[in-house]
C-alpha cells in the first residue's frame, strides 16, 4: 500500500499513526465482502459491518488518546503519513492522512455513533428483505466517511465525499419502490453534485496554485503559511485574493454536503431514506462533513491570518450559516413529519455550525458539531423508534401520548429534545450552542448574526416542545396502538442519551478542555471564568431562550390534548405565516419557477431549433436532392440503363466462369494454394539464381 | 550426395506424397492424414537442418520440431473434431459431396 | 566375492563377448543382453501365472493348479504346449495382414520397454539419455497394437473391447506421465540409471526412496492406480470383461496368437512393475544400507514380484468398474490430484531441507484429496448412463 | 550416406506412400503410423533422441489414435462404396508432382551451398529442458495456451448441435 520511499512523514509517525488508514480500511473491506454475500446471509453481513466498525472504534479510540496523550505532555499533535499515489514524469498525485486533535475527535465520534446506528439498524431493518444489502451500504458509508476525516490530502478527502455522496443516494433511495425516495435519493444526489462542482473547482485552482493538495506536509502543505501566503498574493477577480476565492469554492462544496442556504433542499426531502440512515448521514455524520471540511481547511479560510475570523470567506461562511439556522428553524416549526422536523433543525443546527466556525474559529463549530451528532442521532433514533413503535407513521397529528406506551425511548428523546433546545448546564447543546452565541456576541464584524442565532434559539426551543408535546403528551390520535421497541433499539438510545447529557462537560467555560484540545493550548481549569459576569450573562440569556420556547409550544399545544382532526393551533392563529412556513418558503417552487423552469424553455429552444430551423433546413436540401434524383433516374433508365445492363450480362457472363474457381470445394481450395506455392517457390528459386 | 540433401530430398518426397494425397482423396480424414504428412516431413527439414548446421548446440531445429509437434497435436484434435461435426450434419466425409464452403 | 556376485551377469557377458573377434564383439554384447531380457521375462511370466492362480486359488478358498508337477509349478509349460499346438483360427471376415500383426507389435513394443530398465548395478541395456520418455512412447504404441486387434477380429466384442482399452489406456495414461514427472522434477534427469543412483542413498540406514517422502508417495499411489488401469488388471479389466464382452480385443485369437496377448498382457505388468519400482521403491538398491550385500538384480526382481503379488491381491479382492465410474475416476478425480501433486513436488524441491516441506506438502495433499473426495461424492449422481455417438 | 538412414527413409515413404494410396480408411491410418514411426527413426538417426520419442508419443501414442477414433466415429471403417479418389485426382497428382520438382531441383542445385557431414551434435534432454525453461519460455506457455483453447475447442466443436438431447 506504501511505497517506503515516499514515506515523508512529518513527526516521525507513530504506530497509531501508521496504522491509520485500517480505519475506514476495515469498513470498506466489510462493504467489500458483503457485497459478494448471498442475499440470505443477512446475519454475517450485519456480523462483518459491525465488527469491522468495533475494530475501527477501537483504533480511533487508541488514536485519540495517543492524540490526547501527546496534548498532555504540550507536543503538537499533528502527525502525518504521505505516500505518492500516482507519478506523472517528475511531479506526482500525493495522498497521506493525517491525526491530529481534530481529526481524533472526529474519528472518534464518527465511530461510536456509527457503531450504535449499525446496531440499532438490526432492530430497525429486521423484517427488510435486503437487509444486507443495507449494512453494506452502510458499512461502505462509514468508510467514505473515515476517509473524509483522515484525509491529509484534499483529493483523498474528495474520494471519501463522493463515496460518501453515493452511498448516501443508494441509501435514501434504499426503498427505491417508492416514487418519492428515488426522486429524493436524485435529488439529493443532484443538488449535492452542484456543490462538488464548485468544490472540485477549487481543488484544481489550490492544486495549481500551490502544487500540492496535501495538507499538511512539512511546511509545503497547502494549508501551510507559505502556501497560503502565495494564494493571498494572487489576485483573483473582483479584487478579491485567490485564497478567498478558492476558500469560497471550497465553502461552496461544504454548503452542498451540509444542507447550507441555497442548496439545503435535498436534505429534508433525504429522510424518505430508513430512519437509521437519516440518523447516519443525515444528521451526525455525512451533513457534518461539510462544516469538517470548513474547519479542516480553516487555514485557508481564515486566510492566514492569526487573528480570528475576519476574512472575507469567513464573513460569508458566517451569513450563509446564520441565515441558514434562522431560514431552518422557521420552517421546522411548521411541518408535520416528524423525520422532517427534525430534518430541518438539523439543517438549521448546522447553520449553527457553520456560524460557529466563522465567528469563533475551529473549536467553537467542531464543539457544537460533535454534541449536535450525538444528541441529533439520538433523536432521530428516537423518532425512529416511534416511527416503528406507530407501525411507519410519521405524521405527528396521528401520534400523541406515546409517554406511557414507550417510556423508554420518551425518556431519551426527552433528553435529545433539551440537549437540543440547549436546556441550561445539564445537556450538551447548551454548552455548544452557548459557545457560539458568545462568540457571535463578540464578532466584531456585524451584530445581526448574534441575534439570528438567538432567535433561531428560540425557534428551536418553541418546535421542539411543539414536536414533543404532539408526539408524547395528549391521547393518541392513531389507528393501531403503539408498542415499545425491541432492546436492541432502546439500548443505543440510552447510551447515546448518556452522552448527550456528558458530552457538554469538556467544553464549559470552566474547563474548556474540547477548545484546548482542538487548538492545541493547555488544558487550564479556569475556575474564574465563573466569575465572569459574561458567563452569566449566557447562562440568563439561555434560560430566558429555552423558557420563552417552552412557554411558548406549551401555550399553544400544551395546555389541552389536541384533537385528531383539528387545525395546528399556529394554523388557527396566523395562517399566512403558517402557509408560507408551511411551504418552507416556496423555496423548492421557486426552483421550479426559475431554474428547471429555465431547463424546460432552454429544452424547448433547443427542440425548435433543432426541429424547425436545422430540421427546416436538412428537409429542403433532402427534397432538392430528392428532385436531382428523380430527373437522374429518368436520365439513367432511358439513357443510361440500356448501355449497363448490357454490360452487366457480359461481366455476369465472365464472373460465372471465376466463380467455377469457387465451387465450395476445399481440396479445389487446396490445390490453387499448392499452385500458388509451387510457382511462387519456383520464381523464388529462379530469381535468385540469376 | 550429402547426407544433408538426402534428408532434405526424402522431406521433399513425403511433402509431395502428403500433398498429393491431400489433394486427391475423397475422405476428410484422410486429407487431415496428408496434412499430417505434410507437417511431418517438415519436421524432418528442421531436424535435418539442425543436425547438419554449424551451430547445432543453438537446438533452435529441435526446439521448432518439438513446438510444432505440439502445434500439430493441437491441429489434429481441432480438425478431427471438426470433421466429426461436418459428419454429423452431411452425414459424410466424403469431400466432393460437401461443397458448401463458398459464398 | 561379494562384487563379483552382484556383477555376475555383466562379468558373464564379457567373457562370453571377449571370446569373439573384436569386430563381432559390440553385436553380440547387444544380442547377449537381448536374449537374456527375452529369456527372463518369459520365465517371470510363467512364474507369475502359476503365482496368479495359486494366489488366486486361494483367496477363493481353492487349492488351484495342483496336478502338473509339484504344486502345479509345471502348469505354465503344459499350458505353453497346449496353446501351441492348438489350431490357429482366423475368422474368414477378419483382416487378414492386421490380425496376424497384432499380437506381434503388441509383444515387440512390451519387450522394448524392458530395455531401459536398470534391472541391477550395470545391468541395463541401453542407457539412454531419455529413457523414461522412451519406455512412455513404447507404451504408447501398445495402444495401436490394441486397436489392430480389436479392428482386425470384425467382431463387435472385439471392437468394443479394443475402444474401450484405448479410452482406458489414453485416460490413464495421462496419470501416468503426470506422476512419474514428479521424479522428473525431482532428479532433474529422464535417464532411469541416474533416477536409481539417487535413490541408492541411505540416512540413519534408512533408504532415500521417493516412495518415502509425500509428494513421492502420492505419485507412487497414483501411479499404481494408473499402471493397474493401463495393463488393463482387474479392478479396471473393463475391457476384457468377460461377462460383458466375452474376452475383449483378443476374443477372435486362438492358438499361439492368443498365447501372445497373454504373454504380452504379463510383460506389460511387468514391466510397470518394474518401472514403478525403478521410480519409486529405488530400483535394486536395498531397502536398508546393512542389506547392502545382497546382490542388486536380487532386489530388483524381488520387488519386481512383489508388486505382481500386489496386482494379484488386487484382482482377488476388488470388484470391476462401471465404464463411467472408470473414466470419471481417471478425469475428475487422480488427474486433478496428480496435477496438484506436480505442485506440491515442485513446494518440495524450493522449500529446501526441514520439517515444515514435510508438513506443508503433507497437508496440502491430503487436503486435495478430501476436498476432490468430497466434491466427488456430492456430485455422485447415480442413475442410467446415457451414451453418446457421432450421428 | 548410410544404409540404415536410405531404409529408415524407405519406411517413412512407404508407409506414407501406403496411407494415400490404399482402399480401407483404417489400413491407410495404419500405414500413417508406420510413417510417422518411420520419421521417428529418421529422428534418431540424426541423433535428436528428445525429438524423436515424442515424435512417438505424440503421433503414434496420440495422433494416430485419434485418427482412428474419428475414422470408425464417421463410420469410414466401412469400405467405401464408390472410388476413394476425387474427381479431380490427376489434376492433384500432377500439381504434387510438380511441387515435388520444383522443391527437389532447387535441393539438388543447392546442393554445393548445404553443409557436409559433420559430427554427431549432442541434444542432451538436460539442454532441452534448459533452453525450454529459460529462452523458449514464451513459446512454451504459448503452446500450453494453444492446447488448451484446442482441447476445449475440439470437445466444443465435437459436442454441438443436438443440445435437445443433453
Amino acid at each position: 500500500m506504501i511505497e517506503s520511499g515516499a514515506f515523508t512523514p512529518q513527526l516521525a509517525a507513530s504506530p497509531e499513526a501508521q496504522l491509520l488508514w485500517l480505519i475506514p480500511a476495515l469498513p470498506m473491506a466489510a462493504a467489500g465482502i458483503a457485497s459478494l454475500l448471498k442475499q440470505g446471509a443477512r446475519r454475517s453481513s450485519a456480523a462483518l459491518a459491525i465488527g469491522s466498525m468495533s475494530v475501527s472504534l477501537l483504533i480511533s479510540l487508541a488514536a485519540f488518546f495517543h492524540s490526547v496523550g501527546l496534548w498532555t505532555v504540550g507536543q503538537t499533535a499533528r502527525e502525518t503519513v504521505n505516500f505518492a499515489w500516482l507519478h506523472f514524469g517528475s511531479s506526482s498525485v500525493e495522498l497521506g492522512w493525517i491525526l491530529d486533535p481534530l481529526s481524533a475527535v472526529m474519528l472518534v465520534m464518527v465511530c461510536f455513533v456509527g457503531l450504535l446506528i449499525f446496531i440499532y439498524s438490526t432492530g430497525y431493518m429486521a423484517h427488510d428483505e435486503r437487509f444486507g444489502r443495507f449494512f453494506c451500504f452502510l458499512a461502505l458509508f462509514a468508510g467514505g466517511m473515515l476517509t473524509v476525516v483522515i484525509a491529509n490530502s484534499l483529493l483523498l478527502l474528495f474520494m471519501g465525499w463522493e463515496i460518501v455522496g453515493l452511498t448516501s443516494y443508494l441509501l435514501i433511495g434504499f426503498w427505491y419502490h417508492k416514487p418519492s425516495a428515488a426522486a429524493a435519493a436524485k435529488k439529493a444526489f443532484l443538488t449535492t453534485r452542484v456543490g462538488d462542482i464548485f468544490f472540485l473547482l477549487g481543488m484544481v485552482w489550490l492544486a495549481a496554485q500551490t502544487g500540492t493538495l496535501l495538507f499538511y506536509n512539512n511546511g509545503t502543505g497547502s494549508i501551510e503559511s507559505s502556501a497560503i501566503a502565495t494564494l493571498l498574493s494572487q489576485p483573483a477577480a473582483f479584487g478579491l485574493s485567490a485564497a478567498t476565492v478558492v476558500g469560497l469554492l471550497i465553502f461552496a462544496g461544504a454548503v452542498g454536503k451540509s444542507g447550507q442556504l441555497p442548496l439545503h433542499v435535498w436534505l429534508p426531502d433525504a429522510m424518505e431514506g430508513p430512519t437509521p440512515v437519516s440518523a447516519l448521514i443525515h444528521a451526525a455524520t455525512m451533513v457534518a462533513a461539510g462544516v469538517y471540511l470548513v474547519a479542516r481547511v480553516y487555514p485557508l479560510m481564515n486566510g492566514g491570518l492569526m487573528s480570528c475570523c475576519t476574512s472575507p470567506t469567513l464573513n460569508v461562511v458566517t451569513w450563509v450559516g446564520a441565515s441558514t439556522a434562522i431560514f431552518a428553524a422557521l420552517i421546522a416549526v411548521a411541518q408535520n413529519d416528524i423525520k422532517r422536523i427534525l430534518a430541518y433543525s438539523t439543517v438549521s443546527q448546522l447553520g449553527y455550525m457553520m456560524a460557529g466556525i466563522g465567528m469563533g474559529g475551529v473549536a467553537v463549530g467542531m464543539f457544537h458539531l460533535i454534541t449536535h451528532a450525538f444528541f441529533k442521532a439520538l433523536l432521530f433514533m428516537g423518532a425512529g423508534s416511534v416511527i416503528h413503535g406507530c407501525h411507519e407513521e410519521q405524521d405527528i397529528r396521528k401520534m400523541g401520548g406515546l409517554k406511557a406506551d414507550m417510556p423508554w425511548t420518551f425518556v431519551s428523546y426527552a433528553v435529545g429534545m433539551m440537549a437540543l433546545s440547549g436546556v441550561p448546564i445539564f445537556f450538551s447543546g447548551f454548552w455548544s450552542k452557548d459557545a457560539i452565541l458568545e462568540a457571535a456576541f463578540h464578532w466584531t464584524t456585524a451584530k445581526a448574526p448574534f441575534y439570528m442565532l438567538v432567535v433561531g434559539a428560540l425557534l428551536t426551543v418553541f418546535y421542539m416542545t411543539r414536536q414533543v408535546l404532539y408526539v408524547f403528551f395528549g391521547t393518541w390520535r392513531g389507528h393501531h396502538p403503539a408498542h415499545e421497541s425491541p432492546a436492541v433499539m432502546t439500548v443505543p438510545l440510552a447510551i447515546l442519551a448518556f452522552f448527550a447529557m456528558a458530552l457538554g462537560l469538556l467544553g464549559t467555560p470552566v474547563l474548556p478542555l474540547f477548545r484546548s484540545f482542538l487548538n492545541g493550548e493547555a488544558g487550564p481549569l479556569d475556575i474564574t471564568a465563573l466569575a465572569e459576569s459574561e458567563f452569566w450573562l449566557f447562562l440568563g440569556i439561555s434560560t430566558v431562550i429555552v423558557s420563552v420556547g417552552f412557554y411558548l409550544g406549551y401555550k399553544l399545544y400544551g395546555r389541552e390534548p389536541i384533537p385528531a382532526d383539528a387545525p395546528d393551533p399556529l394554523e388557527a392563529s396566523a395562517r399566512p405565516v403558517w402557509t408560507l412556513l408551511a411551504n418552507k418558503f416556496y423555496i423548492d417552487e421557486l426552483y421550479e419557477a426559475t431554474l428547471l423552469r429555465f431547463y424546460a424553455w432552454w429544452g424547448t429552444v433547443s427542440d425548435f431549433l433543432d426541429r424547425a430551423v436545422w430540421g427546416g433546413i436538412v428537409t429542403s436540401v433532402a427534397r432538392l436532392f430528392a428532385l436531382l434524383a428523380t430527373f437522374n433516374r429518368f436520365l439513367d433508365s432511358e439513357w443510361v440503363n440500356g448501355a449497363f445492363d448490357k454490360s452487366c450480362e457480359e461481366l455476369a457472363h465472365s464472373g460465372g466462369l471465376l466463380a467455377r474457381v469457387q465451387n465450395g470445394q476445399a481440396q479445389r481450395y487446396l490445390r490453387i494454394l499448392a499452385i500458388a506455392v509451387a510457382v511462387l517457390a519456383a520464381i523464388l528459386i529462379w530469381s535468385s539464381r540469376a | 550426395m550429402t547426407p544433408l540433401a538426402a534428408s532434405l530430398l526424402v522431406a521433399a518426397l513425403m511433402f509431395s506424397i502428403g500433398l498429393a494425397g491431400a489433394l486427391t482423396r475423397r475422405n476428410a480424414i484422410l486429407v487431415l492424414v496428408g496434412i499430417e504428412l505434410m507437417l511431418n516431413a517438415a519436421n524432418l527439414n528442421l531436424i535435418a537442418f539442425w543436425r547438419y548446421s554449424p551451430h547445432p548446440e543453438a537446438l533452435t531445429g529441435v526446439m521448432f520440431a518439438i513446438f510444432s509437434i505440439a502445434v500439430a497435436a493441437a491441429e489434429a484434435a481441432v480438425g478431427l473434431g471438426l470433421v466429426i461435426a461436418i459428419y454429423r450434419h452431411y452425414k459424410t466425409t466424403d469431400l466432393d459431396q460437401i461443397n458448401r464452403l463458398k459464398g | 566375492m561379494q562384487e563379483n556376485l552382484d556383477q555376475i551377469f555383466v562379468l558373464l557377458k564379457h567373457w562370453i563377448v571377449s571370446l569373439v573377434p573384436a569386430p563381432v564383439q559390440p553385436y553380440l554384447s547387444v544380442l547377449l543382453s537381448v536374449a537374456a531380457i527375452v529369456v527372463t521375462f518369459p520365465l517371470l511370466f510363467a512364474i507369475s501365472v502359476w503365482l496368479e492362480r495359486k494366489i488366486l486359488a486361494r483367496i477363493q478358498n481353492r487349492l488351484g493348479p495342483n496336478r502338473v508337477g509339484p504344486f502345479g509349478l509345471l502348469q505354465p509349460i503344459a499350458d505353453a504346449i497346449k496353446s501351441l499346438t492348438k489350431e490357429d483360427i482366423v475368422p474368414r471376415t477378419a483382416d487378414a495382414v492386421v490380425h496376424y500383426l497384432a499380437p506381434l507389435v503388441l509383444v515387440v513394443v512390451a519387450f522394448m520397454g524392458f530395455a531401459i530398465i536398470p534391472m541391477g548395478r550395470n545391468m541395463v541395456l541401453v542407457d539412454l539419455d531419455a529413457s523414461l520418455l522412451f519406455y512412455f512412447a513404447m507404451g504408447a504404441s501398445a495402444e495401436v497394437a490394441v486397436f489392430m486387434a480389436g479392428w482386425s477380429s470384425r467382431n463387435k466384442y472385439s471392437l468394443l473391447g479394443a475402444m474401450r482399452a484405448i479410452a482406458q489406456m489414453i485416460s490413464y495414461e495421462v496419470v501416468l506421465l503426470l506422476s512419474s514427472v514428479t521424479v522428473v522434477m525431482m532428479t532433474g534427469s529422464l535417464r532411469l540409471t541416474r533416477i536409481v543412483e539417487l535413490q541408492n542413498q541411505y540416512s540413519w540406514g534408512l533408504p532415500h526412496w521417493f516412495i518415502f517422502t509425500p509428494w513421492g508417495l502420492a505419485a507412487f499411489v497414483m501411479y499404481a492406480i494408473a499402471g493397474t488401469a493401463e495393463t488393463n488388471r482387474s479392478p479396471f479389466d473393463l475391457p476384457e470383461g468377460e461377462s460383458e464382452l466375452v474376452a475383449g480385443y483378443h476374443t477372435e485369437y486362438s492358438g499361439f496368437k492368443f498365447a501372445l496377448f497373454f504373454l504380452g498382457e504379463y510383460l506389460a505388468m511387468l514391466s510397470i512393475s518394474s518401472l514403478g519400482t525403478t521410480l519409486f521403491l529405488g530400483g535394486w538398491s536395498a531397502p536398508f544400507a546393512f542389506l547392502g550385500w545382497v546382490p542388486s538384480w536380487i532386489w530388483f526382481f524381488s520387488k519386481v514380484m512383489l508388486s505382481i503379488c500386489v496386482f494379484i491381491w488386487m484382482r482377488g479382492t476388488l470388484p470391476r468398474l462401471r465404464q463411467d465410474q472408470l473414466m470419471n475416476f481417471a478425469w475428475k478425480f487422480v488427474l486433478p490430484l496428480s496435477l496438484v501433486n506436480l505442485i506440491v513436488a515442485g513446494l518440495w524441491r524450493f522449500m529446501g531441507e526441514g520439517w515444515q516441506r514435510w508438513v506443508v506438502t503433507s497437508a496440502i495433499l491430503i487436503a486435495s484429496y478430501a476436498a476432490l473426495a468430497l466434491a466427488e461424492q456430492r456430485q455422485r449422481r447415480i442413475g442410467p448412463r446415457r451414451y453418446r455417438y457421432a450421428e | 550416406m548410410s544404409l540404415v538412414f536410405w531404409i529408415l527413409a524407405a519406411i517413412a515413404v512407404l508407409g506414407g506412400l501406403a496411407a494415400m494410396l490404399l482402399r480401407s480408411t483404417v489400413h491407410c491410418a495404419l500405414a500413417l503410423t508406420v510413417a510417422f514411426a518411420g520419421i521417428a527413426l529418421l529422428f534418431l538417426n540424426l541423433g535428436a533422441q528428445f525429438a524423436g520419442f515424442v515424435q512417438i508419443l505424440v503421433y503414434v501414442g496420440a495422433v494416430a489414435i485419434l485418427l482412428v477414433f474419428a475414422i470408425l466415429l464417421t463410420r469410414g471403417s466401412e469400405p467405401p462404396t464408390h472410388g476413394v479418389f476425387s474427381t479431380t485426382w490427376l489434376a492433384g497428382l500432377v500439381i504434387a508432382a510438380a511441387v515435388f520438382a520444383v522443391l527437389g531441383s532447387s535441393v539438388l542445385s543447392s546442393q554445393r551451398m548445404l553443409p557436409h557431414e559433420s559430427t554427431a551434435p549432442a541434444a542432451p534432454v538436460v539442454e532441452i529442458g534448459q533452453a525450454l525453461a529459460g529462452p523458449y519460455i514464451l513459446p512454451l506457455e504459448m503452446i500450453a495456451v494453444l492446447l488448451t483453447a484446442a482441447l476445449i475447442g475440439a470437445v466444443i466443436i465435437a459436442l454441438h448441435e443436438k443440445e435437445g438431447e443433453q
